[in-house]
């Protein structure tokens, strides 16, 4: 038994953290939605050249072949900075779908593609409120030709490609789409995070081909367990970073003649934070291991790690502005990202309610081992 | 106890709303629309001076002053009247109203009353708050900017710098506290001033908010002169007037008709369609919506009983916090909750979707509200140490001159 | 508008108040519970005198016709005590169920000893975790004849008649049962609430009679209603007990060199206390007034209340141990009363989701008035 | 990381599990049964002094003293193992193994080593702790009973009066904490001893609890006279043992088995009927209950990971405080909800009704767990002054001799 990141892993963490924390500022941030860019290109493309896009993608396919956990602590440091990248969409679920679901010549050619950077996928699986799950998918695909609406697409307008959920001949398959031909049309939504720009992808009978090597149905529940873990990395980078945010401020914040960090209202609202942070942080630790073992814990882990996460970069994001009083409310005191991404990461694949379901489905025998009190119940 | 109208309230309402389906349509904002500043400042000016002219400036107010003097029920059955129209009545109003008039008529003089008590009520003359500053929030009375007399001209100069002045850009007049007296101790060295928003000197600049709007500003003071008799009360009894300003501001907080608030999101759940029928057929997003009813309506019988007391002359004192304590931590909760209601809609919309971008801006603007016009920890030491009478902060800059701090 | 108690209802809260801090004081509490005695009969006899107890009875039945305001501002008074008193079951449920189904025969006989405190009654609804709601009721009235286990049953052992839902004839109905009858069997259960014994009456056959001026159907929710409304009484005066214990002690506990209720996790705990007890007596307050006033918003409003008063007294019985620290945990500091009391007050009448289906059951027009969002939906 | 166990863990697993198997039954405790508290400790001496003799009394002690001389990670996997069964390990030989021994091996003499760690381990010396009094919890250092030095005898004579005291009428000997000195601020007056509990002028009262049990004791200390031999450490040295032997408490918290937990409160509303099927096909109840164990599991998970960071060497500190914080809060609120589940039932039960008893201990016990041994408040606070860096709280008492406070 052994719970921590290997050395090797810390390294590409502080490498990462490194290069965001030089290239991926605030001051940056900032910038691009002033200039209304809906990523950051030349950032990506330095992700691309560290091989970080490709860390997890085997090495037969162009990739660096490493594990979901050395994925999460990149993840983890994009949360931190809050980055404006595609890293999830296009990484996280569109190429998790393509080495999941793709044939050996549909991995050939996407997948090194994707870890180059030369291309981005969005991967666009709900349709409106109604959620994506049993009957809900109205999109359908049928002589390699795609109909239907998916909506909100994370970074569907920075794609080439698309990964879509759809229905092939009464099942739930994936089809990947190329975006620039005459049957698709993209059309911006107002985001709430103004860093991840949404978009209707609305399909008119474009070409698509299927990714059939594995039922869908199958790999679906796998690459969203697959990518909760990684989103719950992503939440404990966002919420370490607004909980030191917090802390820094309140240090050097002078009220009634003493260290706004000394009131107890402060000390125990960051402690608690900090608290929410440790746990979801162990909760992702053990999700990632759970999706790198390959064994059937990794239902039940994934969505304990993404429960512990929603609920302590919630709180992380509130309390943030709430330490830093009225400037924390000004575009320039950047609390505002974190606020805005949380909901992002939080609505994104399901809410709190799916994986609690999630969670409950993959406990061990509920109804049949019982306890003491069932005889008196 | 009686939750219902006297005859004469009834009488009252009858009227009142008579007048307001005559009146109020055309000075209604449109719906899910931002309108220009400028505008809608014009229009709040508008409707502030055809409600004067009517009597209903302010009920409470003597009619000598141009109100109604009316009662505080009348006053309550007009705002729950009035709340049914998407009137004009932002702080460009509600600051001149609310703080400025009662603060002129407890420290003013009569001649300062005469001067502006008139004008602000028929809307001729708009106000802004100079408050706050970038290192004077919670802890107000460590403000900074002084105003230092000149003696000669009969003047103050003053040099400071102000944020969260709500629309300072568009208003004429300011409330103003500055620091007059450096050598005695914080709260004992203010005084309060109000100031004619041309005067030379003076900066206004737009702050950017995380909503995207731009209606708080932060106000520059450079060698802003300000004549004397616009002085309010005594030199050095300013942290008296300011408390008599923020009075006005703790009772008018919450006190707006919010009652469309969860019965809205309690509405918008039942029309979403779930595997259980609606959003709200799922008892988890029931029991949280029936938490937050009920602590609304909750809130809004504790308003009444404050208003009972105030009514008999008593005054509620910091019992009162608990309205925008609560009131605040609800909306940032239940606005997160709905979002998630939306699921993945809740965070991008099409263009036609009004509703969004309504839960949007209110998540947002929670947290200011968790902040503004005291923050939650504020009030709860308000609450403990006002109400249930356990001791204060350790200080230690109470009896200490502030330029020795 | 008015909206505050009458000067008769302050003095009579006074009053009740006088004569319980007198009477029911902790010691007497603990001594009782030392005695094994399920209630404290010398001061039922003693408010039975002072016409506590037909308060809210006509006139016309022996009782004083006050309004259901007057009966609150003695309810929150036996919570704030904690008084070991069959109020809730005898007066609360039961009189009130003969008034609302009851003849004016049966009103004459019943009402008149209950106002007198020459009989207790209980009131007997639960069978177990089935609840009593919708087909739960295995009860059967046949014959004049009961047959069935109400269970748990709170002051069944000291009551000498019981009002017992049941089935008759396929609908729900209420009977009244004499418990000295050899087709009653008590069975005294183990409380959590050392203070309110609960009992499982099994009927065997015991005569009853049926309380059929008005249908069951009608009265039931009218009655759980009412009694909601002086639970939340009991509840606030309970929870505002809590707060003055907790703020009492922490202001004479030194710690560190200075006073604990200096500290702002204890000022800050307790202004969030105090919050919640304000609002919950503002909601009881409306309704009460709903109640007397019959209208219409009875439901919404009761529902209010309980919610309110289950949480305000949850969170105050326990951060009143909580702020006592060691010394709570002790039988002699007397906070466990409390604690044991919020349970069976919050579990008793149905829990939470019970109120909050009937709450927003009873809000106006819910899926007709749709909001300008629904175009968008 | 890898949360398996390595090929070692799993032979020693194998191991520890086939001793287990053929040695624990015996010594088990009957489920829902409250035994005899002199029978509880007769066992608890006797399972222990088992496990030492095959080399599990101690996984982590060194042989010489009669451990095993294990890894951490041994140690792990035995709890886990020893976790399956229901067996005697009470504070009666919690505080000897977790707390005097530590605390003597740190700060006492190799003859106090030799005379108290074989026989504790032995389970031929039972341990209590007076520390606490009525005066002095969480501010521990506040601390009244005195020992005032015999020089002729070489005695303390000690007076005073302590609570909290576990087990303190039926165990052997105590860790006593008193003050030496009271010219000096009041950590520094302290000093450190072990006290056989037989001694005259040691009167051990029961006190009564609201969970109807007596196992907690005051235990006034009269003229008590303790050799100077059985002081550990240097006079003045008291708080240092303190924290030595608050370290050993804090690692132990939550440490044993507690997997089943949230899982058999799911079970329960699996298995309780509903309207919609069972509780737990309520969907708030889903929420809750899958909430409090991903809450559960992550705090299982952060425990490993406070443990191969002492497998390393390295000190976890204060960061170890989140986890008493976050379980006890959770099982007050967990415990709460599942008596609600229960609805009625879960006011009052029938005798054969064995499960709603331990939801109620569960319900009260979760008071006392969020005080002792370190409250909510004192918890949250060492997390932010040590792990965030953040200022300790204003103290006026600090560098203030005791006799001067």
């Amino acid at each position: 038994m052994n719970f921590d990141l290997s050395d090797e892993q810390k390294m590409l963490g502080e490498q990462a953290r490194g290069l965001l924390s030089a290239r991926s500022t605030f001051d940056r941030l900032r910038a691009l939605i002033d200039a209304g860019f809906e990523w950051d290109e030349p950032l990506w493309r330095e992700l691309a050249e560290m091989g970080f896009l490709g860390a997890a993608i085997p090495e037969v396919h162009g990739g660096l072949g490493m594990s979901e956990l050395d994925l999460a602590v990149i993840s983890q440091e994009l949360g931190r900075a809050n980055a404006a990248l595609p890293f999830f969409s296009s990484i996280v679920l569109a190429a998790d779908a393509i080495r999941l679901a793709g044939s050996d010549a549909q991995q050939s050619e996407w997948l090194p593609k994707l870890a180059r950077g030369e291309i981005v996928a969005c991967f666009a699986y709900a349709e409106g409120s109604a959620g994506w799950t049993g009957g809900a998918v109205k999109a359908r695909l049928a002589n390699a030709r795609l109909i239907g609406t998916k909506t909100p697409v994370a970074d569907g307008g920075v794609a080439d490609i698309a990964v879509v959920l759809t229905e092939v001949g009464g099942e739930p398959g994936l089809a990947l789409v190329r975006l620039d031909q005459p049957g698709v049309t993209r059309v911006k939504l107002a985001s709430f995070d103004q860093l991840r720009a949404h978009y209707s992808l609305i399909f008119d009978g474009a070409a698509a081909e299927v990714l059939d090597a594995q039922p869908a149905r199958e790999v679906l529940d796998q690459l969203f367990d697959r990518a909760a873990v990684q989103a719950a990395f992503e939440g404990v980078g966002g919420a370490e970073a607004c909980l030191y945010m917090a802390r820094d401020y309140a240090m050097e914040r002078q009220i009634f003649g003493r260290s706004l960090a000394g009131y107890q209202a402060i000390k125990h609202k960051l402690a608690d934070v900090y608290a929410g942070v440790e746990l979801a942080r162990s909760a992702a630790f053990y999700g990632a291991w759970a999706a790198a073992d390959g064994g059937n814990e990794l239902p039940a882990a994934a969505a304990a790690a993404r429960l512990q996460a929603i609920d302590a970069f919630e709180r992380a994001a509130r309390e943030n502005i709430q330490v830093h009083g009225g400037i924390g409310y000004t575009f320039e005191a950047n609390c505002h990202f974190y606020y805005r991404r949380e909901r992002t990461l939080a609505l994104s694949l399901g809410g709190r309610e799916r994986w609690a379901d999630r969670l409950i489905a993959h406990l061990p025998d509920l109804r049949s081992e019982a306890p003491d009190h069932a005889k008196a119940a | 106890m009686d939750f219902k109208d006297t005859p004469e309230e009834a009488a009252f309402r009858t009227t009142a709303r008579a007048w307001l389906a005559a009146n109020a349509p055309e000075f209604e904002l449109p719906a899910g629309v931002h309108i220009e500043d400028a505008e809608e400042i014009r229009l709040g000016r508008a409707w502030l001076a055809r409600k004067t002219a009517n009597r209903y400036g302010s009920i409470l107010l003597p009619e000598t002053y141009g109100g109604r003097g009316g009662t505080i029920m009348e006053a309550v059955v007009f705002a729950e009247e009035e709340g049914r129209y998407r009137l004009p009545r932002g702080a460009y109003v509600g600051i001149g109203i609310g703080m400025a008039i009662p603060t002129i008529l407890k420290h003013g003089r009569s001649d300062q009353v005469e001067r502006f008590v008139g004008p602000t009520l028929r809307g001729e003359m708009t106000w802004c708050q100079l408050f706050s500053e970038p290192s004077a929030g919670s802890d107000l009375a460590g403000l900074r900017t002084r105003a230092v007399k000149d003696d000669a001209a009969d003047e103050w100069v003053v040099n400071g710098q102000k944020v969260w002045s709500s629309w300072a850009h568009l208003t004429d007049w300011g409330v103003l506290i500055a620091r007059t007296d450096v050598s005695v101790p914080k709260h004992k060295g203010l005084t309060f001033f109000v100031v004619d928003m041309k005067t030379p000197g003076i900066q206004v600049r737009p702050i950017r908010q995380i909503s995207g709007l731009k209606d708080f500003n932060e106000t520059f003071l450079t060698d802003v002169r300000i004549p004397d008799t616009n002085r309010i009360g005594a030199v050095g009894e300013g942290w008296a007037c300011a408390m008599t300003l923020l009075t006005g501001e703790r009772l008018g907080q919450g006190g707006e008709g919010k009652d469309r608030g969860i019965i809205d999101l309690i509405r918008f759940a039942a029309q979403t369609p779930r595997a259980e029928a609606t959003a709200l057929d799922n008892s988890a997003v029931r029991l949280a919506l029936a938490g937050a009813y009920a602590e609304e309506q909750a809130e809004k019988h504790f308003q009444a009983r404050l208003r009972t007391m105030i009514s008999r002359g008593e005054n509620p004192g910091a019992a009162a916090s608990i309205v925008k304590l609560i009131y605040s931590n609800r909306y940032q909760k239940t606005s997160g909750l709905a979002m998630e209601i939306r699921e993945m809609a809740g965070i991008a919309h099409a263009p036609d979707d009004t509703f969004t971008p309504e839960l949007w801006y209110d998540y947002i603007w929670s947290t200011a509200l968790r902040i503004a016009g005291g923050a939650d920890e504020v009030l709860r030491n308000q609450i403990a140490e006002r109400v249930l009478g356990m001791p204060g902060e350790v200080r230690t800059d109470k009896n200490v001159a502030f330029d020795k701090l």
